[in-house]
């Protein structure tokens, strides 16, 4: 939208109202124009769409699944993990991945109860983020699991021996805690999603018509249909800010409660909920550039205006991060046993220094050096790199507080050092590739963009007329 | 339902008493570090060995080591052998953490007791515990035949993704208390001993009743070099080193 | 809809018409059930002049949070009971974790319960023919009203007075 | 885990029901059943679950542990000490323990086999009546001097057999041989033990009760002359008395398992030990003001401080402890006699026992009791015998060669030859029980049982105050096809017929230990007494062996050695490299425990490594020569040269590198093959004055390789020396 020139006085007037149309919610459409907008973006898929996803799919199947059962079939003795580092990459991986998947949730709760002007198109995009996030995390833990034949023990079901799990350990938390969240974020995923399944339903024809026919459960639209969806969405909407921040809090207790040099520290909770924070923004930031870019008509939807603003969010948040980071260094640092300085210095000077050097310069000294710009926070490509380099930091970091800290244990006979095994970086990045193919699938099934959600925010934010300028007012409409 | 008998011998509101029932004693000044000990507990207790790439990578799975530490620079080096096993903690870190009851405290020996076949194989307990004396099954490690001959019938062997460790032979415990028992006596000091302190050469090891202040593990647990492995984190260990003699240098 | 007349459909492009039209048919006579207006985006009732919807979601929600706090108990102190093993120095009962696992299952009892009233109050799924035009999802507002026999081309005249982008008699029809 | 279990295995398993296990003795057409006695009065019959104990000799060394092994349903299942045996008293060292390993391995000789040719490991299978007559034709087709028999330290039974066999047909006497005792010089021991305490035999050092033991390189703790014994003495030294703490001082270049134990370490440079005795033989006569006796006056304190390394104040500090100890007591051992002037050292640091006057003392030295059945003490072979051995060997006039219970290519250095000897000898019979090294170049292996499955005694030479013949019993029936040597021979000497046939006209290997226990019943205060030979046999196979109720041990009448002068020629060594090499026998493998697993995953006490060899070098010279832990160097001496992986070692002098010995093999079985290397490739031919081999005086070169191979240790680097590394 390059400016065309104006006569002096009133050029500021009419930039300010340019600057405002750059916002989608000025910048309103007939609602039939979004959705076959949003309709066009998931049908048309060319052979390179498909190529990229059977690729990936066989990926998957062999990095993922196949890798899997070798390691069940062969025991832990092919992961990385000894004595005393009995937990390795797997459940760095589960804090990174559970990390992601909180923060979809997290933030399209905490934007909808806020009533920001930028999250209606992003929120699905988030909530997916949970839904698949939650999947890679609940697989990386049965990777980590010795037996996992025998897990379903955790779950408590009577049984005729009377066996129950033992509610004392901080992992029967961690079942109870991601199971109530994988549940919960599948829901908040499937409530707004029926509107559209709905708009889909009187838009699309064949097999495609009856699927989102049963899908819709026969959504019209009447008022109280629209009542008990939004009054549900409200409820969901507050509730998962609690959960977001006590499930990751539950999963740092795993460590927390732990009495090992390095992770028995009282900082964890509030430092993982961050740190999740921290990446799962930067991962959607990332995800979102990556969408804006390769779907159709997400230009309109996705725009420099949202990366903007979740640039800002990412400044603060990465402010948070490294002060927490800082008061659970400074702790052990100054008044620590002498483990625990050992600890520090193994990770400055050991071999995962430059690790640990990396983590720092990508999730504080990157951000902070370019976010405070409005013209990088606004371009998607510097974006989707900043959020990609905070997002390996921040695997990094967990890298270095799960396999990295448990180098040193109390027994100073039985001290050794983490070598990251073939299957371990196998499983990793085929948890990443199953969460790029359960995106690529869902691009093809279900809208990235909530059409009712936009046009909402539309009609609820016009521009007054005050003076000479028009300003942005937002009414309560919905 | 059909109803269920409550385990009589369980009962809830028994805690562990602070000092325990069995015990050890390990005087360090007369244990020669021969690793006799280590040589015993693995063939009582089917303890599988793993091979040279999995030792050199942290993965052994003695129940009872040998540790060394050294004191001083050549020529003035010195040092003393320390066996570290399962303390058998009253307060054990290892035991809350277990989500599955693989790792509880039994009421009745007052020992820690690692239940293999509920065991799934997350290996919190052994990341919890600071003697890091819990070894794991990383592999089903292969016991070419007729070494199977040897398995001790009284102890489970153990499949791989399974915790062990030392149990200060429970199956020994339980063969004299049914001894014992069947003959209506109280248990002789001395007639229960675990595998190591049966084949220790230098008698170092004493295992008994410490709850009997005149058993001969108490008498030698009251010696004025006693002490306790890592007694700061309060796990309330079950085992008394006796300090050895040399690494003070001279005689005094 | 009413079994003597019929039902006819007036759609509306803008919210504001539409509000007009619903005061208009309730001059005319209809009656506040007869109507139902149906929109691709959600308008609160007093936007259109409708009467207050009653939601009972917040009552499910608090069912379910009972319900998962009294399952946290049974988890938490109820197993040592009915499974009493001692674990390292921990109390056989303990209260912390009863908080910790309180919260996560109390809100897993709302939110499930939340979803479920979701289901009940708008008696979802149905696949039983509605009153629906495919140009809602479109954003038209759709409002559906019963007219007496004959009263037809009355209400079509006022209705176009108002701006109806259409009006027309409409049969139940499979979604 | 569980695999479909033959139907051999099955009977095997079942375990024949027989009131008491039944045994098939002797193979010839005379064989019949003998009944065993089990350990205590068990119940008659063999209850599934109950287990069955039997004692019986531990075979692991020649010490003769008594052991009591608990075996369920026809299987053994642990071995435990034997309470009643006077030399263990119930105890066991870690080879005892992982005898079971032996047993049941995976790589046993299972048949009589033919070798097509030596070396190859396929040879076909004979039966054996094939086998016996084999061994009969060699006996009888043979010229007496051109038989020869090479034999183990262990079982003394078949040793005593063989001596008769061989009296009987006029050949050569047995020689016995093993490497442990190359590495202990007994030979030294013995002569040393002529020369100062006027009687030939093993001494026998009274550690219990001594209050001050000066260690000069004697491995007591470990594998020297019966572990067990000396480890339950050490500790009553220490903590027997309750107010009276031992106090022990270690001399030796590289700190040994013992040494840790030493509250003072002396790293004293090899081959001074006799010098430095004599030194604080002098200045304790100069602290006790008595007048200097003759075998110390020639010694100059300052210039055996300068070749030692020892200060002139650490040799008056430690003589000031010496003269005031009330049982101060010197032991000469290992390392220290493994020089050229061993005997010299083993005689001058016996003249400081004699300079305290704690002969036949308690806390002093003794000679060891004379054991049972035998008129006078039997040393093993010395290196110089050996080498006579060889050369007769290669000389062609040996036709055929018995070996047994010794394996010869692996323990003897190589530049000895007895590898070539081997070929030049037309026909090789070894009954070995494991494919070692000489099993593989022998033409017939006619595998002898596992120790815990045949019959026999064990004289033991020293460890125990009463003189005690351990005695063996079968605690399981035979695992695989194999014979008792001693039946072989009997049955051999059966079918050679003539003077041999009338001179062993044994039915089988029972009916001979009998006869050789015969001379037991009428010996006076024995720890049992039967009235005739079968309840005496019941007896002692129930109680493990016969022994007496008194101590033996032989107050030694002395000569008058502080009057002769004692002169220390300095230790010559050959090689041109710069660093001394201690080989020292692994404390946990002993000489043959390689093929047991269990024993390769128990780590060395020092170094905690496993499953492999190592080179112990000081940190400083590790640093100068840039070399760091897991480093694989080349270490060449006159005689050889291996390569091994290198672990800084604290407690070594700069100038010296240990090498364990007990890894190396090129064969015996899947966990020993090709894992480590062998010290003795390094050794040279280079004797001491009694005839041993002087196997610590060698000088080595050190070169990096470049390669790099890492140890399996137990411990963490990171965590023991400080540096962050696996």
């Amino acid at each position: 939208m390059a400016a065309t020139a104006k006569p002096i006085q009133s050029i500021h007037a009419q930039e300010a109202e340019d600057d405002l149309r750059e916002n989608l919610l000025f910048d309103p459409r007939p609602r039939s124009e979004i959705n076959s907008m949003v309709m066009e973006s998931m049908q048309t898929a060319g052979w390179k769409f498909w190529a990229v996803t059977t690729f990936v799919a066989l990926f998957v199947l062999v990095a993922l699944f196949g890798v899997w059962i070798y390691l069940i079939l062969n025991g832990m003795g092919v992961t990385g993990t000894d004595r005393p580092i009995y937990w390795g990459v797997f459940l760095s991986n589960t804090v990174f991945w559970i990390g992601i998947s909180h923060t979809g949730a997290f933030v399209a709760a905490l934007l909808r109860v806020i009533k920001t002007n930028f999250h209606h198109a992003i929120t699905r995009v988030a909530e997916f983020m949970a839904v698949f996030g939650i999947i890679q995390t609940g697989l990386s833990v049965f990777f980590h699991l010795g037996r996992v034949w025998r897990s379903y023990w955790l779950i408590p079901f009577p049984n005729e021996r009377g066996l129950w799990p033992d509610f004392h350990s901080p992992l029967s938390w961690d079942f109870m805690a991601i199971t109530t969240y994988m549940i919960v974020s599948g829901l908040y995923l499937i409530l707004p999603l029926i509107p559209d399944l709905a708009m889909l339903r009187d838009h699309s024809t064949g097999w495609r018509k009856n699927l989102y026919r049963i899908l819709a459960l026969g959504f019209r639209g009447t008022e109280d249909e629209w009542k008990h969806l939004r009054a549900a969405i409200k409820i969901f909407s507050f509730a998962m800010i609690p959960i977001m921040v006590s499930v990751t809090t539950v999963v740092s207790w795993d460590f927390a409660m732990a009495t090992r040099p390095g992770w028995s520290s009282t900082v964890f909770g509030p430092f993982f909920v961050v740190g999740a924070f921290h990446s799962g923004v930067a991962a959607l930031v990332a995800l979102l550039a990556l969408i804006r870019i390769t779907m159709k008509n997400m230009k309109y939807f996705i725009r420099p205006e949202t990366f903007d603003s979740l640039g800002k969010l990412m400044l603060i948040i990465s402010m948070a991060w490294a002060y927490l980071y800082f008061n659970d260094y400074i702790v052990p640092w100054y008044g620590g046993t002498s483990l625990d300085r050992l600890l520090l210095k193994f990770h400055e000077t050991g071999p995962f220094a430059p690790m640990f050097y990396l983590m720092l310069t990508f999730n504080a000294v990157i951000p902070w050096a370019l976010l405070w710009n409005k013209k990088i926070r606004r371009s998607p490509w510097v974006m989707f790199i900043i959020g990609l380099l905070i997002v390996i930091g921040m695997w990094f970091e967990r890298f270095l507080i799960v396999p990295g800290s448990l180098t040193i244990s109390a027994n100073p006979f039985t001290w050794r050092i983490y070598q990251i095994s073939w299957v371990e970086v196998s499983l990793t990045l085929g948890t990443v590739a199953f969460f790029a193919l359960l995106y690529l699938l869902a691009s093809r099934f279900l809208p990235f963009i909530s059409p009712w959600e936009v046009q909402e925010g539309q009609e609820s934010h016009t521009i007054r007329k005050v003076g000479k300028a028009g300003l942005p007012s937002a009414s309560d409409i919905d | 339902m059909t109803t269920k008998t409550k385990i009589p011998e369980v009962a809830v509101s028994q805690s562990t008493t602070d000092q325990g029932k069995w015990g050890m004693v390990i005087d360090q000044d007369i244990c020669t570090g021969c690793q006799a000990c280590v040589a015993a507990c693995a063939m009582e207790n089917n303890v599988s060995f793993v091979g040279e790439d999995d030792i050199a990578y942290g993965r052994g799975m003695h129940w009872i080591r040998i540790e060394r530490f050294w004191k001083g620079d050549y020529p003035k080096v010195a040092s003393s052998y320390q066996p570290m096993l399962c303390q058998q903690c009253g307060h054990a870190p290892c035991e809350p953490v277990c989500p599955v009851y693989a790792a509880v405290h039994s009421a009745s020996e007052d020992l820690n007791l690692q239940v293999y076949n509920r065991c799934v194989g997350t290996r919190y307990c052994a990341n919890n515990c600071p003697y890091q004396v819990r070894t794991f099954n990383w592999r089903d490690y292969a016991r070419p035949e007729p070494l199977s001959n040897q398995l001790n019938p009284d102890v489970t062997v153990r499949q791989r993704g399974v915790m062990e460790k030392c149990t200060f032979c429970i199956q020994r415990i339980n063969a004299v208390e049914d001894k014992a028992a069947s003959e209506n006596r109280q248990i002789n000091d001395g007639e229960m001993l675990p595998a190591c302190a049966q084949a220790c050469p230098a008698d170092a090891i004493t295992f008994g009743r410490i709850d009997d202040p005149n058993s001969k593990v108490s008498q030698k647990a009251r010696d004025g070099r006693g002490f306790m492995a890592l007694e700061e984190l309060g796990t309330l260990p079950r085992i008394t080193y006796l300090k050895g003699g040399s690494l003070h240098g001279s005689n005094g | 809809m009413s079994d003597d007349g019929m039902t006819l459909l007036a759609l509306f492009q803008e919210v504001d018409p539409a509000a007009e039209a619903v005061e208009k048919l309730r001059e005319m006579g209809v009656a506040d059930e007869r109507m139902n207006v149906v929109s691709g985006v959600p308008f609160k009732e007093e936007i259109l002049g409708r009467p207050r919807v009653r939601t009972h979601v917040p009552m499910f929600a608090l069912g379910g949070a009972i319900a998962g706090f009294a399952l946290a108990v049974f988890l938490i102190w109820g197993v040592p009971f009915l499974y009493p093993l001692y674990v390292g120095g921990q109390p056989m009962f303990p209260v912390p974790p009863l908080l910790v696992v309180g919260f996560e299952l109390i809100m897993l009892g709302m939110l499930t319960a939340t979803f479920l009233g979701v289901f009940v109050d708008s008696r979802f799924p149905s696949y039983e023919p509605k009153f629906y035009v495919p140009e809602i999802s479109d954003g038209e507002i759709a409002v559906f009203f019963d007219c007496p026999a004959g009263m037809q081309a009355k209400f079509e005249k006022a209705m176009q007075s108002l701006g109806a982008e259409s009006v027309r008699t409409v049969e139940a029809q499979e979604l | 885990m569980s695999k479909q279990i033959s139907r051999r295995d099955f009977l095997k398993l079942a375990g024949v029901g027989a009131a008491t296990t039944a045994v098939l003795t002797g193979c010839g057409p005379a064989s019949r059943y003998v009944t065993r006695e089990p350990y205590t009065k068990m119940p008659e019959y063999n209850y599934n679950g109950l287990s069955t104990f039997y004692a019986t000799t531990c075979r692991e060394c020649a010490a003769g542990c008594g052991l009591v092994v608990r075996t369920m349903q026809g299987r053994a299942i642990k071995v435990e000490g034997n309470v009643n045996n006077p030399v263990n008293l119930g105890k066991t060292c870690a080879r005892g323990q992982a005898t079971l390993h032996g047993m049941y391995n995976p790589d046993r000789v299972t048949d009589p086999i033919h070798h097509v040719s030596r070396g190859s490991s396929n040879g076909d299978k004979m039966d054996w009546d094939a086998a016996t007559q084999v061994v009969a034709d060699a006996l009888s087709k043979n010229k007496p001097e051109e038989i020869a028999f090479l034999m183990g330290m262990a079982p003394d039974h078949l040793f005593d057999l063989v001596t008769d066999l061989t009296k009987s047909l006029g050949a050569p006497a047995p020689v016995r041989f093993g490497a442990l005792s190359m590495f202990e010089a007994r030979a030294t021991l013995g002569q040393a033990a002529k020369d100062v305490l006027g009687q030939d035999g093993l001494p026998f050092f009274d550690v219990a009760g001594s209050d001050m033991v000066f260690s000069f390189g004697a491995n007591f703790l470990e594998t020297w002359l019966s572990p067990v014994a000396y480890t339950r003495n050490y500790a009553k030294m220490r903590r027997g008395n309750p107010d009276r703490r031992g106090y022990f001082v270690q001399f030796e270049a590289r700190m040994s398992q013992t040494g840790i134990n030493a509250d003072e370490w002396i790293p004293i440079v090899p081959g001074t030990e006799g010098a430095v005795a004599l030194a604080i033989g002098r200045l304790v006569a100069e602290a006790k003001g008595t007048s200097l006796p003759a075998v110390f006056s020639g010694v100059d304190v300052k210039a055996v401080a300068q070749d030692s390394g020892v200060s002139v104040d650490t040799l008056t500090h430690l003589a000031g402890l010496f003269a005031n100890a009330a049982n101060a007591l010197a032991i000469p051992g290992g390392v220290a006699l493994g020089q050229s002037n061993g005997l010299q050292t083993a005689e001058a640091v016996l003249a400081l026992n004699a300079f305290t006057g704690n002969f036949g003392k308690p806390g002093g030295v003794y000679l060891s009791t004379l054991a049972p059945l035998a008129d006078q003490y039997h040393r093993p072979a010395n290196i110089k015998e050996m080498q006579d051995f060889i050369n007769t060997l290669k000389s062609g006039s040996i036709k055929v060669l018995f070996v047994h219970g010794v394996n010869p290519i692996f323990e003897l250095p190589k530049s000895l030859g007895f590898a070539d000897a081997l070929a030049k000898v037309p026909q090789v019979i070894s009954f070995a029980t494991f494919p070692d090294e000489t099993a593989m170049q022998s033409d017939y292996v006619f595998p002898d049982h596992h120790g815990l499955e045949s019959w026999g005694y064990q004289k033991v030479a020293t460890g125990a105050g009463p003189s005690v013949l351990s005695g063996a019993q079968p605690v399981v029936s035979p695992f695989y096809n194999t014979h008792a040597t001693v039946d072989v021979l009997l049955a051999a000497a059966q079918k050679a017929g003539g003077a041999l046939a009338s001179a062993l006209s044994f039915k089988d290997e029972v009916e001979y230990l009998q006869s050789k226990l015969n001379a037991l019943l009428t010996e006076a205060d024995s720890y049992f007494s039967a009235p005739e030979i079968n309840t005496f046999m019941a007896d002692f196979q129930q109680y493990g062996g016969w022994w007496k109720t008194k101590d033996g041990l032989v107050a030694p009448s002395g000569v008058d050695v502080l009057g002769k002068s004692l002169k220390i020629d300095p230790a010559q060594f050959n090689g041109s490299g710069q660093y001394y090499l201690i080989p020292f026998v692994s404390p946990v493998l002993g000489d043959a425990g390689a093929n047991k697993p269990w024993l390769q995953e128990v780590p060395d006490p020092n170094t905690t490594v496993t499953w492999n060899s190592w080179v112990e070098i000081n940190p400083a010279t590790a640093d100068q020569l840039g070399i760091d832990n897991d480093d694989v160097v080349l270490i060449k001496s006159d005689a050889g040269s291996v390569e091994a992986s290198v672990y800084k070692y604290p407690a070594i002098r700069p100038d010296t590198i240990a090498i364990p010995f007990g890894q190396g093999h090129t064969a015996y079985g899947r966990y020993a093959a090709n894992r480590g290397i062998n010290p003795a490739d390094l050794l040279g031919p280079s004797l001491n004055g009694a005839g041993d081999l002087a196997f610590a005086g060698m000088k080595v070169s050190i070169e990096k390789t470049g390669k790099k191979k890492v140890l399996a240790r137990l411990e963490s680097i990171m965590g023991v020396y400080g540096t962050p590394q696996n």
